[in-house]
């Protein structure tokens, strides 16, 4: 009756679930009862040199070599970065800049292999022994393995999974919501290989030291809650909790659903981990269990195809650089005239301009849906109503409709006193719109310029900085030359003409 | 008559009195330099290209603050830093005399440099090296493209090229809406009331 | 007690210098652009206006009633509120040279602002004791301040619409200001001083 | 191809959906308003929501801008919330005049629907109100028939009022029209008579006021039909319940706590909350999403800001109803509202 209770007044708005605001969205889980299949081998597959949140790796290969599948092809430069592999055996037949998924079009430095289909692999040492290793060992594996958040951030995982002294993590949370529409391969993990996403879990609880391990499932996936149930008492883990959360976007969002378990928010400008919390998605801790277990590099993902347009949707296993021209030709998808390809979700993915770019880390379901479906509500953007639906919605509490209002106007220090920064892009506010309003979108836009705005200031600071030093640097010369030439005045009555005209060539 | 007396010294004695108190605000409340140069110094781009006709970022900003120049000669700042002073001025934005130009790189062919040093003399920001006699070459990320090394190049080898445009520097545009463009027409309306 | 209140609410809102009144219309419209500007400019002009019908009620009570010089008050007001003009422009000067910058002209014109002689001038009519003059002076700033900070962020607004060509900026601000006024009839009749 | 941003999807809600809604929720008290006040009624209606269709359209079409938008069901919306404010006796020429009111000084100066600062219905019948003092002050006896010396229910009659006036008729308006609860206290207690004695003399009943039949502007009277349409709204999510519960609380509290002590003075509470235009004020007026408050925390001191304005005015002002004032007035004060009452934004200002 209380629960019941609950859940009424959560309806009516009068209540706030777990988090602030968010929606209830149309499921359209299409593939939720199909097994995951594997992919064909595309004739060509397509590394992009970053696939993470960070730094862009350097090709470690040359073209002509021939590579193993796992075998390490392009070195991390700096700390947060992921090193890319080699997803099938084969020949580097070039390298290159080809178009990724991103909203710009641009490309990046692409290394191309054309697999022999031997599948030839190669593997770390696999350690069956990993709960006696040291968590700082386990750590170097985990990154050696290109390992990143397969929830859609790819920020790389071992970044994460560190013991800090000042901030112990004590609270694990494996993220199996998957709130966002058509997407289902957490959910299909979950039913299939439950066993190795509990053991990631307890290896990833034994590398942080968590106490506590809880396994967040929305109540739209019974079935995943019960299998994940059972696989946690099969591993004799029965402290590690399985919660069942009410289904609502953004919920699958790292902050909102610490928030929603928790009850605590994570700090503006810090990381979760600085209130003890570890979040990571049921994808990626499949992939430590392998990294770790098997030694085997993440070299393949699990990919929803669906959509409307898609005659044969289904859940698939696909090898990183895959095309997704490849991948939609599989399924019978060749007419590509008036559908959209969504790569992601339909709440936060992006459309894509340009299907020849490859299935890369971030890649969790590839969406074809006829097109008058969306473009209706884009471009007819109505004047705002003020109704402040968009407000109540979101998770992050901000005024949506105002700073949209700043951001259009280019009026971006307000627009930054209005927080636009803390904006985590759900899209909720344009879900609800009913002038349609891209309320996302202006954000985006505000946040790029703002960007270019802070790194043309500290451009023209340290510019500003430079031309003083040097302003400085001439005057002292200045001076210099001017003592010594009273000098040597002083010594030789009769004045002897100028020694050095090339002063500023110590520079260098 | 005393009626005039009084009238006389009683006004006289209220504005000495006023006077006074004046005169030791004056005193109290005396402002140092300008603040302003600074705040619009640190609104230019520091480029020091002196397109705007004076010899750098600074002199320029003492220009606006005392008045001498009008607001609208900064041209890599562009309309943004237009109205930012503008803005801070507390006057009517002006239109801009020329278009910023794309971000510029300068970079020398290093094979056809011959290592006279005018170059890296010419350069405000010391982005040039190289030694008498040695190769010089450009630090591509301290470049700020003003363009004043080509002159004095005897052997033209500086070119400037375009910035390169990187993804991560990517930015979003503003959507393609009528209600966008609308917030557009606003701010180009500011800008060009001249 | 509630004597003093009626004066307050009547100068503040019953009797508001800008929407009843229409003085100080000036500088109503001319820094009303942007809410931080509007608001510096209304505590000048309250620290003015408070100043000034208090001195100016000690100069018409101690000076010119005995001395029985009337015809000087215009003079002697406007020199209390030229003063008050000055000493408020070199502290902000001081303190805020961004404000300085911000209230431009209409800083020193805060000297030829009817609605502070208005203030004097009436307040020293209607021959109240010490404390309602100073109260007065003080609703009737308090009055301009309020509709000035609310007329700034209505205009705020404004700036954001698409308002039809012919009625860009002054029109259109002036038919809000207008309308406001119409609101601020609500108000008539709530005291009766 | 154009970059389109993320989302994707949309929950299908839309401007005209949301304006037909609150039509909709307007629809019994409209009926409310034709059974009280007959043919006169549904004129003044059908003259205000033509008149400010044709002026959105003739207004849009001057500035050169899509006319599709006219027909949105905003401007239909402003006429009939307008209509619904004004007694039944207006003649048609005032219900025209108010309505391009409405439309131009409320709404198209600004820019048109989502700009404007003021209600324009209410706009409109605040200039109404200051230049028309006595005609909209003048309210009809409600369902007076056959017997009366005007029969609400006959359509030759009133159409016959509403062109030419009563004179046409041979009627004067005294003969017809009667003071409002609000009107009478207010004359009665400048006469020196206190509130209790002026409503027994005013045979004022509590049920009449809930059910209607007292009177007042046409839609404003019922307060029934008007909660029906209130609650609809709110079950609809077209509102929410900040402005409408803080507007009335208010205003009741304020009446209870001086009507207990003073009430030969003060109006008790439900007096407060049945005359007038409170209700409509309350849950059509004051939560017209354009010129209130957006988020909640600005929402309820938007309702307590019109609470405390509508009753000072009511009692102590110089007009009998201070409602739309309020909501005028507090219209003024939107954008700073807005923009001081911003909910802490997620791990701004939390613990630690």
């Amino acid at each position: 009756m209380p629960a019941l209770l609950k859940n009424l007044s959560r309806k009516l708005g009068m209540m706030p679930f777990g988090f602030h605001g968010g929606v209830e969205v149309d499921q359209r889980k299409l593939t939720a009862s199909m097994a995951i299949e594997d992919c064909a081998l595309s004739p060509v597959l397509i590394l992009p040199m970053k696939q993470h949140i960070g730094e862009a790796c350097t090709p470690l290969v040359h073209v002509g070599d021939y590579v193993k599948r796992g075998q390490k092809i392009a070195r991390a430069e700096g700390y947060v970065a992921a090193p890319v592999h080699a997803s099938a055996s084969g020949k580097v037949v070039k390298i290159e800049e080809h178009r990724i998924a991103h909203p710009s079009g641009m490309g990046l430095p692409c290394i191309f292999i054309e697999p022999d289909g031997d599948d030839a692999s190669e593997t770390l040492e696999p350690w069956e022994d990993w709960a006696e290793r040291d968590p700082g060992e386990l750590r170097e594996r985990i990154r050696m393995c290109g390992l990143v958040g397969l929830g859609g951030a790819v920020f790389p995982t071992f970044i994460k999974l560190v013991r800090d002294q000042r901030h112990a993590v004590e609270t694990v949370i494996l993220n199996g919501i998957e709130c966002e529409p058509y997407l289902t391969t957490d959910h299909r993990l979950m039913l299939e290989h439950a066993d190795e996403i509990v053991a990631g879990l307890a290896i990833i609880r034994h590398m942080v030291g968590a106490r506590e391990a809880v396994i967040a499932i929305e109540d739209n996936k019974p079935d995943a809650v019960e299998t994940m149930r059972r696989a946690v008492v099969a591993a004799g883990l029965e402290d590690v909790r399985v919660t069942v959360m009410p289904t609502r976007y953004p919920q699958g969002s790292e902050k909102q659903l610490i928030q929603a378990i928790t009850g605590r928010e994570v700090p503006a400008g810090k990381l979760p981990v600085h209130i003890g919390v570890l979040c990571q998605n049921v994808g990626t801790a499949q992939a430590v269990f392998h990294a770790v277990r098997h030694g085997r590099p993440l070299t393949e993902r699990v990919v929803t195809v669906s959509g409307e347009a898609v005659p044969r949707p289904g859940n698939l296993r696909i090898p990183f650089g895959t095309p997704v021209r490849f991948v939609l030709a599989g399924r019978g998808l060749e007419d590509l005239n008036d559908i959209h390809i969504i790569h992601g979700g339909p709440m936060m993915g992006e459309r894509l301009r340009n299907i020849d770019v490859p299935v890369v880390k971030a890649t969790n379901g590839l969406l074809a849906v006829p097109e008058p479906q969306m473009s209706s509500m884009q471009s007819s953007e109505q004047p705002c109503i003020r109704c402040g639906h968009c407000s109540e919605v979101c998770p992050v509490m901000l005024v949506p409709n105002l700073l949209a209002d700043h951001c259009r106007n280019d009026e971006f220090t307000r627009a930054e006193q209005y927080q636009l920064f803390d904006c985590i892009e759900c899209g909720c506010c344009s879900y609800v719109c009913p002038s349609t309003i891209p309320l996302v979108h202006y954000f985006r836009y505000g946040k790029g310029q703002l960007a270019q705005i802070r790194r043309s200031e500290a451009f023209a600071e340290e510019s500003r900085l430079r031309s003083e030093a040097r302003e400085q640097r001439l005057e002292r010369e200045k001076q210099a030359k001017a003592a010594r030439r009273s000098r040597v005045r002083k010594t030789h009555a009769p004045a002897e003409p100028s020694d050095n005209n090339a002063t500023g060539k110590e520079e260098s | 008559m005393t009626q005039f007396v009084a009238a006389v010294s009683s006004l006289g004695a209220f504005a000495l009195v006023a006077g006074i108190i004046l005169a030791i605000a004056q005193k109290a409340f005396r402002v140092e330099g300008d603040p302003m140069v600074e705040k619009i110094d640190a609104l230019l781009p520091q480029t020091q290209c002196g397109q705007c006709g004076y010899p750098g970022c600074k002199p320029y900003a003492e220009a606006v603050a005392s008045g001498e120049a009008d607001v609208n000669h900064c041209v890599p700042g562009g309309e943004r830093t237009m109205l930012q002073i503008a803005d801070l001025m507390g006057v009517e934005p002006k239109s801009l005399e020329e278009e910023a130009a794309a971000p510029m790189l300068a970079f020398i062919r290093e094979d056809e440099c011959i290592g006279c040093t005018l170059c890296i003399k010419a350069c405000p920001v010391d982005a040039i090296v190289g030694a008498p006699k040695q190769y010089h070459t450009v630090i591509a990320d301290h470049c700020t493209g003003c363009t004043l090394c080509v002159e004095p190049c005897p052997v033209d080898c500086i070119d400037m090229l375009l910035k390169p445009e990187l993804i991560e520097h990517w930015a979003w545009p503003l959507p393609d809406t009528t209600r966008a463009r609308l917030g557009q027409e606003r701010r180009s309306q500011h800008a060009g009331a001249a | 007690m509630t004597e003093f209140a009626l004066i307050l609410v009547s100068a503040v809102l019953v009797n508001n210098y800008v929407l009843t009144k229409f003085l100080g219309i000036c500088p109503f419209l001319g820094v009303s652009g942007k809410l931080e500007t509007a608001i510096g400019m209304s505590f000048a002009v309250m620290f003015v206006m408070t100043l000034a019908s208090t001195a100016s009620w000690l100069v018409q009570t101690y000076i010119l009633v005995p001395l029985d010089l009337l015809y000087l008050q215009t003079i002697f007001f406007i020199l209390i509120i030229a003063s008050l003009v000055q000493f408020i422009e070199m502290m902000i000067h001081k303190t805020s040279p961004v404000l300085y910058q911000a209230l431009g002209i209409f800083l020193p014109l805060i000297t030829t602002n009817c609605a502070v002689l208005g203030v004097a001038l009436l307040n020293v009519q209607q021959e109240q004791g010490f404390i309602s003059s100073v109260l007065y002076g003080f609703g009737a700033a308090l009055g301009f301040a309020l509709v000035l900070v609310l007329f700034s962020g209505l205009r705020e607004r404004i700036d954001y619409a698409p308002v039809p060509a012919v009625f860009k900026g002054s029109p259109v601000a002036l038919i809000t200001a207008g309308m406001m006024s119409l609101a601020f009839m609500g108000f008539s009749g709530l005291v009766k001083l | 191809m154009p970059i389109i941003s993320s989302p994707h999807i949309h929950n299908g809600d839309s401007i005209r959906l949301t304006m037909l809604t609150v039509i909709l929720a307007l629809l019994p008290a409209t009926a409310a308003a034709v059974y009280l006040f007959g043919w006169l009624a549904f004129l003044s209606i059908a003259t205000a929501v033509l008149s400010c269709v044709l002026t959105e359209i003739l207004c849009l079409r001057w500035m050169g801008r899509s006319t599709a938008s006219a027909l949105d069901g905003s401007a239909a919306l402003t006429g009939l919330l307008l209509a619904l404010t004004l007694p039944a006796s207006l003649p048609w020429w005032m219900v025209v005049l108010g309505s391009v009111f409405a439309i131009v000084l409320g709404k198209q100066v600004y820019g048109g629907l989502g700009y404007n600062l003021f209600n324009p219905a209410l706009s409109a019948r605040v200039i109404l109100l200051i230049s028309f003092p006595l005609n909209m002050t003048t309210w009809l006896v409600p369902m007076s028939a056959a017997s009366a010396a005007l029969d609400l229910y006959d359509f030759q009659l009133c159409l016959a009022f509403f062109l030419h006036g009563p004179q046409a008729l041979g009627l004067t308006l005294d003969a017809i029209t009667m003071a409002s609860p609000l009107g009478h206290v207010k004359t009665e207690w400048t006469r020196g008579v206190g509130v209790p004695e002026a409503l027994a003399a005013y045979h004022y009943s509590y049920l009449n006021a809930f059910l209607g039949s007292e009177a007042g502007s046409m839609g404003e009277t019922s307060a029934l039909a008007l909660l029906i349409g209130g609650i609809y709204l709110l079950a609809r999510h077209t509102i929410t319940w900040h402005i409408p519960f803080s507007y009335l609380a208010t205003v009741l509290l304020l009446a209870a706590v001086f009507n207990m002590l003073d009430p030969n003075h003060f109006a008790p509470p439900m007096f407060h909350l049945l005359a007038g235009g409170l209700i409509l004020c309350a849950f059509f007026m004051a939560t017209d999403p354009v010129s209130s408050p957006v988020t909640p925390a600005g929402q309820i001191v938007f309702g307590i800001g019109c609470g405390i304005l509508t009753w000072c005015i009511r009692s102590f002002g110089g007009y009998p109803e201070g409602a739309m004032f309020a909501v005028v007035l507090m219209n003024c004060a939107v954008p700073l509202i807005d923009h001081y009452c911003r909910p802490r934004v997620y791990g701004h200002g939390a613990d630690e």
